[in-house]
């Protein structure tokens, strides 16, 4: 009940910041409402019951996406021009679809109806096997890791392929010098600002350690490599806020993230095949160990690793493919 | 009551319908990007809608708790792994603007089209 | 025992709640950003402090209680920080931090000056 | 049930100056004050998330709120280099 009103006071402020967004014409303005819309979300799905999903909206929507859309607007321009007008049949028809789909959704099963179909299928019996199968409490953690391990896979393609066109989109035809977080001879970074480079520089270690935390102890709270990746990643973005680009890629160089790239996506392959050499199927960790349990355990945190692996090393490179371009 | 029940899906609808009109009636190619970013969060709440059991938690699994209703985990997982997508595939798409920018020296889709029709 | 800490909290998390309050109305109320940013992170801190060591009486000695301790600590540091960055944003861009009395309650429409700067 | 009565009455506080801070990102006037507003919206929702675990009974999650406390002024940071790179941009061009 209580948790229905939350729900719907959030939902409104929800649809109110999208129409916030579309409707602005400067677009930094647009950049700052669309992490409001973020951290909205993220409290939603708290509310709904999937704090997995909250965390990783959470580690996603709070830093990356307005650092990266700042990086680009620092690219590109910051106002828009003003749409002409005469949008009104778009309007029109956008009307009738939403009021279509409205219409449509009182066939759906209420919120919550533990009757609805979506509860009746594998769900019941991924709840149940977890706990005998795998021996790890975080349901979503198992589904992701094993039961559901080649969806994994292809979705850890997905971030490997977009970084790959990111880097090869960006660093064509031009020098690597200048841009918004670029190293630039008169001032790196924030370090004339003595007060975030203080606490920035107190941060980062602690960021890095609750991406860490947040790695290894997915199988028994929330969390997991997508999280992590990504929060790790918003940690040395921070440390190159701070100290400027170039000491971050001191740090950590562009040959060891594509490294960590590649890597990840390797280290999870590596795992579906080590576990076709031992005579299983690929993605099987039952074979990996003598007791099958222990197995998929073990498989799990291997993926998990080349998950998080991956997913930092290419946050990093697009947040550099992006700072590293040249304003023209 | 009955009918906020649904709240949920009529919000998934409207969020949707927002960023589609975005996507299509804006010129501006970020603005574009942010409307499909709406667009995007709007099928992954309606995801997790379907999720939701009444009474239930999130589901992990509470050791010495007896007949504990958890919520749906498989809406979960594929959503945790479509943000992450969804925000590689956003970067991939501000990396085309900022190439479109350099090339045309602007980020309005009928300057761009202009532009095509004239060279 | 029980019941003198569950007053104490209790206590602790309506005034932390109304400072909550007082610093949302202070930010829409007072005349320009930086009055705003004063009262927004001002109440911030003393009511992040109240609410979380309401909910530390309540969660007693436990992991929990150690988690809400890092939180308050996190808070208690990049809050001051991140007012520190909004204000000096507004402050490189040229924005008087003067405010002549006059602008006050023509807070909606006043200085569209520090938007029009940025074009 | 006075636990959650004291839950429910902070929670409830934290979500009207979500939405008061909302109406300031709405209204603006200023770049600025979307920023502050996207602040203030940021530390709200950790308080409201910390509020809400305990009034699920799930303090486990308290991990949500602490990601956002600690990452959620990165964001602000890049604000103020975006700035600060403009202003020397702009400073730049004037120069020449």
């Amino acid at each position: 009940m209580i948790e229905v009103v939350f729900g719907v006071f959030l939902l409104t402020l929800l649809v109110i910041t999208a129409v916030a967004v579309v409707r602005t014409e400067n677009l930094f303005v647009a950049v700052m409402l669309m992490s409001i819309f973020s951290l909205l979300m993220a409290a939603n799905f708290f509310i709904l019951d999937a704090a997995d999903v909250a965390l990783t909206e959470a580690a996603i929507g709070a830093g990356i996406t307005t650092v990266i859309f700042l990086g680009a607007l620092a690219l590109t321009a910051q106002r828009e021009k003003r749409s002409p007008n005469g949008r009104f049949a778009t309007l029109g028809v956008i009307s009738v679809l939403a009021a279509l789909m409205i219409w449509a959704t009182f066939d759906k099963p209420r919120l919550g109806d533990p009757d609805a179909p979506v509860h009746q299928h594998v769900a019941p019996w991924y709840l149940e096997q977890t706990p005998e199968l795998m021996g790890i409490p975080n349901v979503v953690t198992a589904v992701l890791g094993s039961f559901r391990g080649y969806d994994t896979l292809g979705e850890v393609f997905v971030v490997f392929a977009a970084c790959i066109g990111v880097l090869f989109v960006l660093s064509a035809g031009q020098g690597l010098d200048r841009g918004l977080f670029a190293p630039d001879p008169e001032s790196e970074g924030l370090r004339h600002h003595l007060i975030p480079k203080v606490v920035g520089r107190l941060l980062v270690p602690f960021i890095v350690l609750f991406g860490l935390y947040v790695q290894f102890h997915g199988e028994y709270g929330p969390g997991g490599g997508f999280q992590a990746g990504a929060i790790i990643a918003t940690g040395v973005i921070l440390y190159a806020l701070l100290e400027g680009e170039a000491s971050a890629l001191n740090a950590l160089p562009r040959s060891v993230l594509l490294g960590m790239v590649v890597g990840g996506a390797l280290l999870y392959t590596g795992v579906g095949v080590a576990g076709m050499l031992l005579g299983g199927n690929f993605l099987d960790y039952s074979v990996l160990m003598s007791d099958p349990v222990i197995g998929q355990q073990v498989g799990i945190v291997l993926i998990e690793a080349g998950v998080g692996i991956t997913v930092c090393g290419s946050l990093l490179s697009i947040f550099h493919a992006f700072a590293a371009r040249e304003a023209r | 009551m009955e009918l906020l029940g649904y709240f949920n899906y009529w919000v998934f609808a409207i969020v949707f319908a927002i960023g589609l009109y975005a996507v299509i009636a804006k010129l501006n190619l970020i603005k574009k990007l942010l409307g499909l970013a709406i667009f995007q969060s709007a099928v992954f709440l309606m995801y997790i809608t379907m999720d939701k059991v009444e009474g239930g938690t999130a589901p992990i699994i509470q050791k010495g708790i007896e007949g504990q209703l958890y919520s749906n985990p498989l809406p979960q997982v594929l959503i945790l792994t479509a943000i992450v997508v969804g925000v590689s595939m956003t970067a991939m798409g501000l990396a085309i603007v900022v190439r479109i920018k350099e090339a045309y020296g602007t980020i309005e889709e009928d300057e761009i089209l202009d532009s095509d029709h004239t060279a | 025992m029980e019941l003198t800490l569950d007053i104490l909290s209790f206590v602790l998390m309506t005034t932390g709640g109304a400072f909550v309050l007082i610093g949302g109305i202070g930010a829409l109320r007072l005349p320009n950003v930086y009055t705003r940013l004063h009262a927004a992170s001002l109440t911030d801190t003393m009511a992040s402090i109240l609410i979380i060591a309401g909910i530390m009486l309540q969660a007693g000695f436990s992991l929990a209680a150690i988690k809400l301790l890092a939180i308050l600590i996190f808070l208690l540091l990049t809050g001051p920080t991140a007012s520190y960055a909004i204000a000096n944003a507004a402050l490189l861009s040229g924005l008087d931090p003067q405010c002549d009395g006059s602008t006050v309650g023509a807070a909606d429409g006043d200085d569209e000056s520090g938007e029009e700067l940025r074009s | 049930m006075l636990d959650n009565a004291i839950y429910l009455v902070v929670s409830i506080a934290i979500l009207v100056t979500m939405g008061l801070a909302m109406a300031r990102a709405i209204l603006g006037p200023t770049v600025y004050d979307r920023v502050l507003a996207a602040n203030v919206f940021g530390t709200k929702t950790v308080l409201l998330l910390s509020v809400i675990a305990f009034l699920y009974g799930r303090p486990d999650f308290l991990d949500l709120a602490l990601t956002y406390a600690l990452i959620n002024f990165v964001g602000i940071l890049a604000v103020l280099q975006f700035f600060q790179s403009r202003s020397r941009t702009e400073a730049k061009e004037a120069k020449d």
